[in-house]
């Protein structure tokens, strides 16, 4: 028992540093990456290239019709997930 | 007269005469409907394991999860000694196969062991909700995040009292990680570290995740003064600006998880089948349209069909003989502390910070380090504008919200590692 | 030459050679397949089913199911006699795992092994049945329900009959099933009673199931009188009036699944499998927006996947030495006059029930206590029509229609629990 | 085989009974359950309070307005099941 | 000095400087990542192999995959030579099941070993790239598919030099297969012949498809003459029209999958669990809405999952010591001349046939005989516009397109038929 | 090593004959159905008749409606792939 909460003690000490060691990292890590990004990769672009998955079916022209279909009624909140030929 | 006797035996009323238990258990089961389905709790995953509760208690039903000990092949290593040295050397212990499990205890058994015992669903809902979290709010107040790692305070200090108390450390742990209020950590732990407790501290969780607007508001009542709890977090902002903006988002949300899961699974690496599927969920999600397909079935298929199968599998563990148990009072008592006392680490951490900085913090921002995403943050907000009706602190309050669950993973990572 | 000679071990011409009935088996997948395609029986397990045959009996393709002597050890048990008496106390049977029976027997054992021999799929089936089963039609008008009793008549007549022939009383009891209308309550029944015989008993299942626009037309006419066709439910319920209204039919959904899974499973522990997945499939639809991730799980992909390797690999285990039995003749034969029976005997326990009571009832009512649901309720619906085209018995009919799958589930946990 | 036949008529007996036993009890439990919920749950309220799913990323009053704009034009028949952001 | 020690011992640096190869992996993980996140080299498998590539490199985590001989039971088969022979003539080699696999080396083995290992996951991909394929272009220009032959040149000439160079007859197959340019293919070939070349023949599958883009210009532009490449596919037809015209595409589209399944299992029995399930795929796609649960499932939430999951777990395979190996060198190189050389093939092919014919054809149509659908087709199309902005051969290239998943999953039995 | 070497002769020589004998096949296959099709079963029929899914709960009047609509908004190319009842 005493045995046992020895151990309990160390985990409580060894636990708090180590979480507190792993969130500091993070904020670290965090304020890196951003100082990194700005300075390397700069501004984001208008979103990457959409990938047409492949074996799709639909004409990209006829869904961008549909989506934008979609957009107005949707009030350009909703998005086309799939589309179905008939 | 026989085919009476036939029938009899056909019934479970032989059964439940022997293990009268079982209907105090259904009664248990009933109760957890009705928090699921009545009051809402958590009713995604309580729902399920009420059921798997019922059915494991059903006399007769053959659903109930047997002991790890009944699928160990102890005799094949006994018989082996004398003459197959070689084999003992190989393995220590010898299990049942799959197939036999299934064969031998049922379906609920062969689920069990293959998706829970292993330790496999914990992770792969950890995927799911990663896909799900939007790390921006952390990101856009970082150093708040900082706050995710007091809120952990509950884990450590629970363990030693569970252990004062006469739990073993395993058991204590186990039952301690539910102050990381995070239902895939909790049930990963106690997997790992004593299963015969999965059932009681997974309804636990469960239930206290639920009650956190009850919790919080408490020890928040019983800890901050309204002028603390007035601290209005854009006026700070506005005064003491941050040094930099984020240019751009997107290539920091997709460097962030890569990063941040390399760096963490040096330090801790027995976190990293959580951690590590939390991350990739995310990332799959912050990629965006080229791994659509993949973010929707972790955050879709996959995530539900683990939810029902986790729920209703970690409810089959709980048979009569193993929930009516002096620990599961323990459990119920030690994890209410647990999740009180992690709030109560996270406001603490903010007073102490706030003495030595101008730039104060409000400290709902710590109150909100448990992982309970993002309703920990919406009772916090709320509570917030109940003493100024202009205070939203939601966005500040996710930063550390989130971080809660990056800090429980990390202390599960470290009671893994130390324990196991 | 040498390398002619390999090139001709490479095909499959040689094992066609040694084993010409697999080309009739071919024959009878492209029957099947015709069947589920152009005619449209049952075609979302049909199909599948039908492949599964195909790929099972293409010559050297090792995607055929092998019986289950071949995955036990049993060498290990009677080698381990002299001196390894502990483990064999343990377990009477070891069996091969599922890497190994991957790795000796391919893909489609391994699927058969893990999915369908440890009787895991049909209760996921049922559980996806339940969250698409509406308990709605059958609460408004529960009485009826008990016609579904009546129809699971065929299953214990044909289960004499089949005895009498020369069928062993497992087998019989699994030929009987047919007689459910239920293709995963005869699938999951034979499983556990004959597994030899799961690929004609579930291709008879389905076949007959989508035979019900044929076959209850044929029974009602041998049997009822047009007079009888033609009672008015609706009149009848306007001259006798139900008692009591339901006041909060939401409460009533969420409460019936809940308490009849328990109070049946006392009196049938072994439909608890069954029945039990079934009531929770239909509880987390119930319950509403809450779960609403689960239902949709449940009767989306995961059902989907079920029931696409459910008809595979049922369908893979008819080679052909298992299939060109005469026992298939027998079941072929049998299921249909199961099925016919128990049209029967829903159609008879309404006419006694007419001869004691004012409140008349339509025989078709009986005639839908099958499970085919809803196909047999608006085939019944169509012949009402037809004497009376104002007589609209639709939703009396899918009361015993509903309840069908039920009185069917409890007769598979009668067979199992006294059989196995 | 004579033994089997009298297991076949024991099966037939309790079969029977044990079927209609339980459709009687589901007749019997579905009645109770009515009349309990009939006098202690009563009318049914409109709709309980739909919890929105954690992590959701979308405002809930503009799901509202896709939600109508969609009930517009599927005349009301039509429900949205999931919503996405673009 | 003691709990230093245990916090040392927590983290991985003990490991990392045992095994610092795995900082290199990391690297190597990150790179994969550009190319799959930044580069969109199909992203949909890079990204997961990138990561398990971290995962299994992330020193302590437990993640990679361990070799085979890791899981044999060899000692059980020794010990038990003198007095347990019985059981030795039942199986020569004994495995561990599943769940000590789980229990012993964490969940991505266990994955592995269930999924992989097993041979099941391409089969599964296969099964929802059949319900995405429309074979349609195939059928509208038949003959053209022919070409889809030739262009596996490269696998059984690279075959020859990788054996030349050293590689064992099963490796270099393995290699080989990279040439067919489908991955479920190269995967499941890997898996049969030389499951620790797993890693690199995947990532060089999968990169080489993505290159696609650079491999058939680069190829084009070294063996084609403008005039060849401006023949015009549309006036051919115009000038030598087709024999017949399909009258009924649905009918055809339905028969089509199922005859030719059959055909070419009797040729090549051991192409049929990737054929088999492809053809399967498709056809439960082709019949339409009475199978659309199906068809959706396959190739929705079943194919999405198997992705994820093949992806991390084969990059989970690739740990230091299995990459950082002179033969992953070999398999880069030679997986890129094998791509080349298959496109070669198809190109040659064409040549051939033009000297003998009148209807020519671009050799476009021949250089698409790979795999890579669609990907193959577009590629070629733009280069056909190139020299002629009203050539449109996109229709045309995808029959030879499609063929050529028939011909790699052929040429793949072929391999594994002759070595395994 | 030269036995090897042999194998790789051999399964090139095997490989490549195999290979383009089933592709011959599949050409051969192919006209073959669709000469078997054209002589038997002949011209496409408007659309087989769509079994309604058992258990559904949408009156299929109703979801006609419903898909007409959609069908003008997306101008005729997109489907409704479910339905739910609010
Ligand atoms: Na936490
Ligand atoms: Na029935
Ligand atoms: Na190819």
């Amino acid at each position: 028992m005493s045995e046992n909460f020895e151990i309990a003690l160390q985990l409580l000490g060894v636990g708090m540093v180590t979480v507190f060691a792993i969130l500091f990292l993070v904020v670290f890590i965090g304020d890196a990456i951003v100082l990194f990004v700005n300075r390397f990769i700069g501004e984001e672009k208008k979103e990457m290239p959409i990938v047409l998955e492949e074996n799709s079916v639909i004409d990209p022209k006829k869904s961008a019709a549909i989506e934008s279909a979609i957009q107005i009624v949707t009030q350009g909140k909703g998005k086309v997930v799939k589309i179905e030929k008939c | 007269m026989d085919v009476l006797q036939k029938l009899y035996e056909m019934t479970a009323f032989g059964s439940l005469i022997e293990n009268p238990g079982s209907l105090l258990m259904l009664a248990i089961g009933a109760i957890l409907l009705y928090l699921g389905i009545r009051k809402q709790y958590e009713p995604l995953l309580l729902v399920p394991i009420a059921f798997g509760v019922i059915l494991a208690n059903l006399p007769g039903g053959g659903m109930g999860v047997v002991p790890g000990e009944f699928i160990q092949l102890e005799g094949l290593k006994q018989a082996a000694s004398p003459d197959m040295n070689l084999m003992e050397l190989e393995m220590e212990h010898r299990y049942m196969n799959l197939f036999e499990i299934a064969h031998e205890y049922g379906i609920m058994n062969f689920l069990y062991y293959m998706l829970i015992k292993t330790g496999l669903l914990p992770p792969i809902i950890f995927m799911g909700v990663g896909a799900l979290t939007d790390f921006g709010p952390m990101l856009r107040n970082l150093r708040l995040s900082f706050f995710g790692a007091a809120a952990q305070l509950g884990i450590f200090t629970v363990l030693l009292i569970a252990i004062l108390v006469g739990f073993t450390p395993k058991e204590a742990a186990s039952l301690a990680i539910i102050g990381g209020a995070d239902g895939p950590t909790a049930i990963y732990t106690t997997i790992k570290l004593a299963p015969h407790l999965l059932g009681p501290i997974a309804i636990a969780a469960y239930s206290y995740m639920a009650l956190v607007p009850v919790i919080i508001p408490l020890v928040v009542k019983l800890t901050c003064s309204p002028k603390e709890l007035k601290i209005n977090m854009k006026q700070m902002d506005k005064l003491y600006p941050p040094k930099h903006q984020i240019k751009n988002l997107r290539a920091v949300k997709i460097a962030f998880p890569i990063v941040l899961g390399i760096v963490i699974s040096f330090f801790v690496p027995s976190a990293v089948p959580l951690l590590g599927m939390l991350l990739f969920g995310n990332l799959i999600k912050e990629i965006g349209a080229n791994t659509l397909r993949l973010s929707e079935a972790a955050s879709g298929p996959i995530m539900n069909t683990a939810t029902i199968f986790l729920g209703l599998t970690v409810g089959a563990t709980m048979t009569s003989d193993v929930f009516l148990d002096p620990k599961t009072i323990g459990i119920i008592v030690g994890g209410f502390f647990a999740f009180a006392i992690s709030v109560f680490g996270g406001i603490a951490a903010v007073k102490v910070f706030n003495l030595f900085t101008k730039k104060k913090i409000n400290p709902l921002i710590g109150a909100t380090g448990l992982s309970a995403v993002p309703m920990a943050s919406r009772v916090a907000n709320e509570i917030a504008l109940k003493y100024d009706s202009n205070n939203h602190v939601l966005q500040y309050c996710m930063s550390s919200n989130i971080s809660g669950v990056i800090g429980s993973a990390v202390a599960a990572g470290v009671l893994i590692s130390f324990l196991s």
